[in-house]
């Protein structure tokens, strides 16, 4: 199979496109995925954006107006929707702009996409996804920078992935739009244009499996999204000194691949979680959590969890900056688990 | 109602007789005990999911509230599995996972009764999309009462609904009241259909005690659908004989208010009509009638008989699989 | 000070009425909560209900109908209604039902109300209370059984109270009404008819402070909300093998004492954390993380979550009734963590 | 416009050249790298902002949107802290925690931009609950785009304001677009206001290019309010200059489009009429265009010199106590 360099905005779109050729059931909606209902765009063959950032761009081109649809600001309604589509046919794709925009229209995501299928004694079927943007960097302030996932995980009846590669971006995204649950697919703003060597077929990377990103063996750093680059950077450094650091990406959080996790904490003996998220009931503690109540007898030290504080986030440069985690403080944490 | 067949008046009233008994029975047995948690009864209000699923067939689809049973059995689930479920047996609708507030049958077109009010009008829209891009002719009808025309995702759906011309009815029950609510108190607008002209939709508002003109005006509305015109508001006034769920003391009822009501029902209204007409027998109603009481009964007996799940099934039906 | 015997309903909703008589800006909205527009109920001095489980009875009578007020089925606008009274000098009390509607409005609770403080750099304060229904029990299904309070503390701005008695029902909502940030104060359902001593005067329990509501020294059991009854059995029941276990109560999630918790895992070397919650991301995982990263040289074993499965609340007496933690299953945890 | 006073045709038209003054300049100054993150400009839409502030004291309240600097310079928040709060720094309105989209000055009255769609609705309700509790004559106007009128709590918001007949005017400010979409697709109602009828409340649309039309549409909702007679559902139709955010390269709009905008510019049909009708002077708004200018380099001044905040910043200001 070729290989190409794709950014990672290249290859989640190539993964939609792919799936949507694939099975004509596949639909997308979000706010001016499409580009309203711009004539003059449409005769061009053009459409305005293509998403906020660009992620949906040229797929209106392709797959029509009937299957990728741009939605007013009703989020409730569409992603709703997407629900009553799912449990009668279709398998829809909406996209949530912003993860910060969860608080307008959870109820649909939580107590209905997540629990039809339970509720009706497994008479339903809800094969959804939901992509969205999440994290800082952006200086977009407290209301459009969050990550939050922690609170999608906790909800039974919902997949969560957390892509941190051009070439996981395009699997994990096949994978959830095949998948028959509804998946919450977590976009970092700020990985959109890294890139990297992607497959040009259709593939998949099944959810529920984690990646050791790096091999190694003085202690394990489990890093999610985003922080997967400040992990491997921080593993770089560190290295100078002879510490010698695996890290974990779980790329899905719901499910978790514990087992991955576990065995590379039995093997190195330390742990450090690397989350973007606030640290109260998140990612980081549930999986220091996990360790602690399955490899307590394997723990040589504390765990260490670097995340971001329990404030909401900042918008100037001085001090986002600050609130994210960096690989400076991962160095940190790990030199601590080895202290 | 004159090109109403025989067959059809028939099926209208043993639906309306079957969802009375039915909910009738539920009250007693709660008060016995033998059903637990939140029932909320749709005694009083039989004309308006009759008069509504008298238009539609198995293929198309309605969206439920809490206040389901009437719904359910207007949509032709079996009460047998009804009766099971509020039990919390085995053989429910839902396996026991979901009771009164999630009887569903997606097979038949119910997507399911509903504990958040408001929610049914964005999974409308959703089988009205897949309706739409798959090219069917399948028609969606959402049932929401009064208070919900106050939550957000009603607005937010019938926008939508109007935008994408998709093939929703909204379907107000407007029983006068929110629990103790009333209408009067939390609705601003004079009437609920007047909504429809925010989103430019046809609207308006009937008898909801009378199940022909319920059935005319969704005839209506469905035929509109059906052409993909869109969607159509229509608000059916009516009144709920029971609390707002079993244990309501409904001191906020007056007596002349349930005096008026009594007055009104539709079973009543709908014999009187058909016999004055004499479109059907009094013999004819009464085998209904027996057929009906019938029907609970052995429902009610299957529940009584059947086993509850297995401890292990609170594990299950969470996910298709979860690696 | 004389002290009764009073509901856990009762002390809640006095608690309500001595903050409503010592501060006119004190206000309170709900569903139901005074009976709607009923004339005839007003001239008998009556309500309907006083809420759907009876919390706020008698209140419209002593504080009229412009304090004390009935709300359409509008969460989002009463309860961001109340975010932007108490913005502005007053402060509401909102109930929210069922915590599990908080999907239809959280935007409100979790965007505005609680970063409005830290997005204007400080120049805003929104002293308000969340009263909201929680927990299994009472057969109410997927959508009317959940405790969710971990979603609730993972969000910076927020401050969470779980009460468990009757004493605390009523400290811990004057200490929340006082309170000059939002407070989400949890009910659980099935503790309203338990009853307790509680002092007659105006008392607080001021957020952030623990109970220890058995001293014990071979195990510390952290146990949330109505979880504390079922320790304090699990307790009785351990103590005829003389296992002597420590019931902690945490009252408020965030802020959470830590340092109580912490000095009692100092103190037995043994955790289990008991927590009616979704085990992802939970309080449960939130504090046996905090034990592992801070008295991680102090665990003699791997501690032990005792909370739901990760599955929506069944419907069915058969299934709900092994869904909801038990005495039994914290007996055998404690045994467990012992071992 | 009769009555209007001299002085206040003067404010009108300093507010207006100020708004437009402030907003130029952080275009230039996002492009030039200056300000970073999510920057919406409201050039083109002065004549509402600031025909709507005209009707209020600094005891009455306003929520604002994401587009929200004319609303703070209407309302009187101090140009320099805005500028220093869109590059960040320690002497911006919220010490440059909160960034354009969240510009607030509760003393003035200012209660928030807000990055959230349509959140400003269910606030406005609690601005005006509070004066209504109080007694105050105090009202709240309520912006909100034509995109926001889609958004669930704007309809939760007017339907309880109308009920509870709380003092709050509901300001749509319909510039034809939600960021690329334009308002004919998303929205099923002829007029936004329209959707008053859905509240029993007074509602119509105003050209949101005329300052006059919009104060004296404002001047008749807010008096209104302030009789205790509840909400009224004002429309604005306008335009935006600049693309939605910094950065939109506006390909949705058409030439045309732009020209007629142009041609529409609110603060230059001001000037025509001011002149045409010797209300003010050549030289009294020459006077007043300088003062803008110079107003707006100091603040750009002020922004620049001033110190970014200090880390330990970050942990403040998220509780007034967490023990
Ligand atoms: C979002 C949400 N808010 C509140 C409730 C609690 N609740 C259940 S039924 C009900 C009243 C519903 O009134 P209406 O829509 O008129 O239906 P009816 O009961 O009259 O059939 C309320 C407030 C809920 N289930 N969901
Ligand atoms: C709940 C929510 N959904 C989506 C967005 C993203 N968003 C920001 S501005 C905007 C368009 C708003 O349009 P309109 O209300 O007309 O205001 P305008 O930008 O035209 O002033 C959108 C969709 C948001 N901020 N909040
Ligand atoms: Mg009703
Ligand atoms: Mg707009």
């Amino acid at each position: 199979m070729t290989t190409r360099t794709l950014t990672f905005r290249e290859a989640f779109n190539e993964a939609i496109r792919l799936e949507m050729r694939r099975d004509p059931t596949v639909i997308l909606m979000g706010e001016d995925i499409a580009g309203g209902a711009m004539t003059h765009l449409e005769a061009k063959g053009e459409e305005a954006w293509g998403g906020d950032l660009g992620l949906t761009k040229g797929l209106v081109q392709e797959f029509g107006r009937s299957r990728v649809r741009d939605t007013p600001i009703s989020e409730s309604a569409f992603i709703g929707a997407a629900v009553g589509a799912a449990s009668t046919g279709l398998r829809p794709i909406a996209e949530l702009m912003f993860v910060d925009f969860f608080g307008v229209c959870f109820d649909q995501i939580y107590n209905q996409g997540a629990k039809l299928r339970y509720m009706f004694g497994g008479k339903a079927k809800v094969p959804m996804v939901v992509e969205t943007l999440i994290g800082g960097g952006f200086r977009a302030a407290g209301q459009h920078s969050q990550c939050l996932y922690s609170i999608f995980t906790h909800i039974p009846g919902l997949k969560t992935v957390v892509p941190s590669t051009p070439y996981n971006a395009k699997g994990l995204m096949s994978g959830a739009i095949r998948d028959d649950d509804p998946v919450i697919y977590f976009v970092h703003k700020v990985l959109l244009d890294t890139s990297g060597p992607v497959p040009e077929d259709n593939y998949v990377i099944p959810l529920g499996k984690a990646e050791v990103a790096r091999q190694g063996k003085d202690a394990t750093v489990v890093a999610i999204g985003r922080m997967r680059l400040f992990a491997l950077e921080a593993a770089q450094e560190l290295a100078k000194d002879g510490i010698d650091v695996e890290v974990v990406d779980p790329q899905s959080l719901s499910p978790l691949d514990e087992s991955t996790i576990l065995e590379s904490v039995k093997k190195t003996h330390r742990l450090v979680v690397v989350d973007e998220d606030n640290p109260l009931c998140s990612m980081a503690s549930e999986i220091i959590s996990l360790a602690a109540r399955n490899a307590f007898g394997y723990l040589d030290s504390a765990p260490q969890a670097v995340t971001a504080p329990h404030t909401p986030v900042p918008f100037s440069p001085a001090l986002e900056d600050v609130y994210i985690p960096s690989p400076a403080k991962i160095v940190e944490a790990v030199r601590a688990v080895l202290a | 109602m004159a090109e109403m067949t025989k067959d059809r008046l028939l099926w209208i009233y043993e639906r309306m007789r079957l969802i009375r008994e039915f909910e009738d029975r539920a009250a007693q047995l709660f008060a016995e005990g033998k059903i637990p948690g939140f029932v909320h009864l749709y005694a009083g209000e039989e004309a308006i999911g009759v008069g509504v699923c008298a238009n539609l067939t198995d293929r198309d689809f309605i969206t439920s509230t809490h206040r389901g049973h009437g719904h359910c059995i207007a949509k032709g689930v079996d009460p047998k599995e009804m009766m099971a479920e509020l039990y919390g047996k085995a053989t429910g609708s839902c396996h026991g996972k979901g009771g009164s507030m999630h009887i569903a049958d997606v097979d038949r077109g119910m997507l399911g009764a509903n504990g958040i009010i408001g929610a049914g009008g964005p999974l409308a829209c959703g089988s009205g999309l897949m309706a739409k891009i798959k090219g069917t002719d399948q028609v969606t009808v959402c049932f929401f009462g009064d208070g919900a025309a106050e939550q957000g995702t009603m607005h937010e759906s019938m926008n939508l609904a109007a935008i994408w011309k998709l093939p929703v009815v909204f379907l107000c029950e407007n029983n006068g009241y929110a629990q103790t609510t009333p209408a009067h108190y939390h609705c601003a607008a004079k009437d609920i259909s007047d909504r429809a002209t925010a989103y430019n939709i046809p609207g308006f508002s009937v008898d909801g005690t009378d199940v022909f003109a319920v059935y005319e005006a969704v005839s209506e509305a469905v035929a509109r659908a059906r052409r993909g015109e869109g969607p159509t508001l229509i608000e059916c006034k009516g009144f709920r004989y029971y609390g707002h769920f079993q244990g309501d003391n409904m001191s906020y009822f007056t007596e002349e208010e349930k005096a008026q009501n009594r007055a009104r029902d539709p079973i009543d209204a709908f014999r009187k009509r058909v016999l004055e007409r004499g479109l059907l027998s009094e013999k004819e109603l009464a085998d209904i009638d027996a057929r009906a009481k019938q029907t609970i009964d052995e429902a009610v007996a299957f529940a009584e008989q059947s086993p509850y799940p297995a401890p292990e099934a609170v594990l299950t039906d969470v996910y298709v699989s979860y690696a």
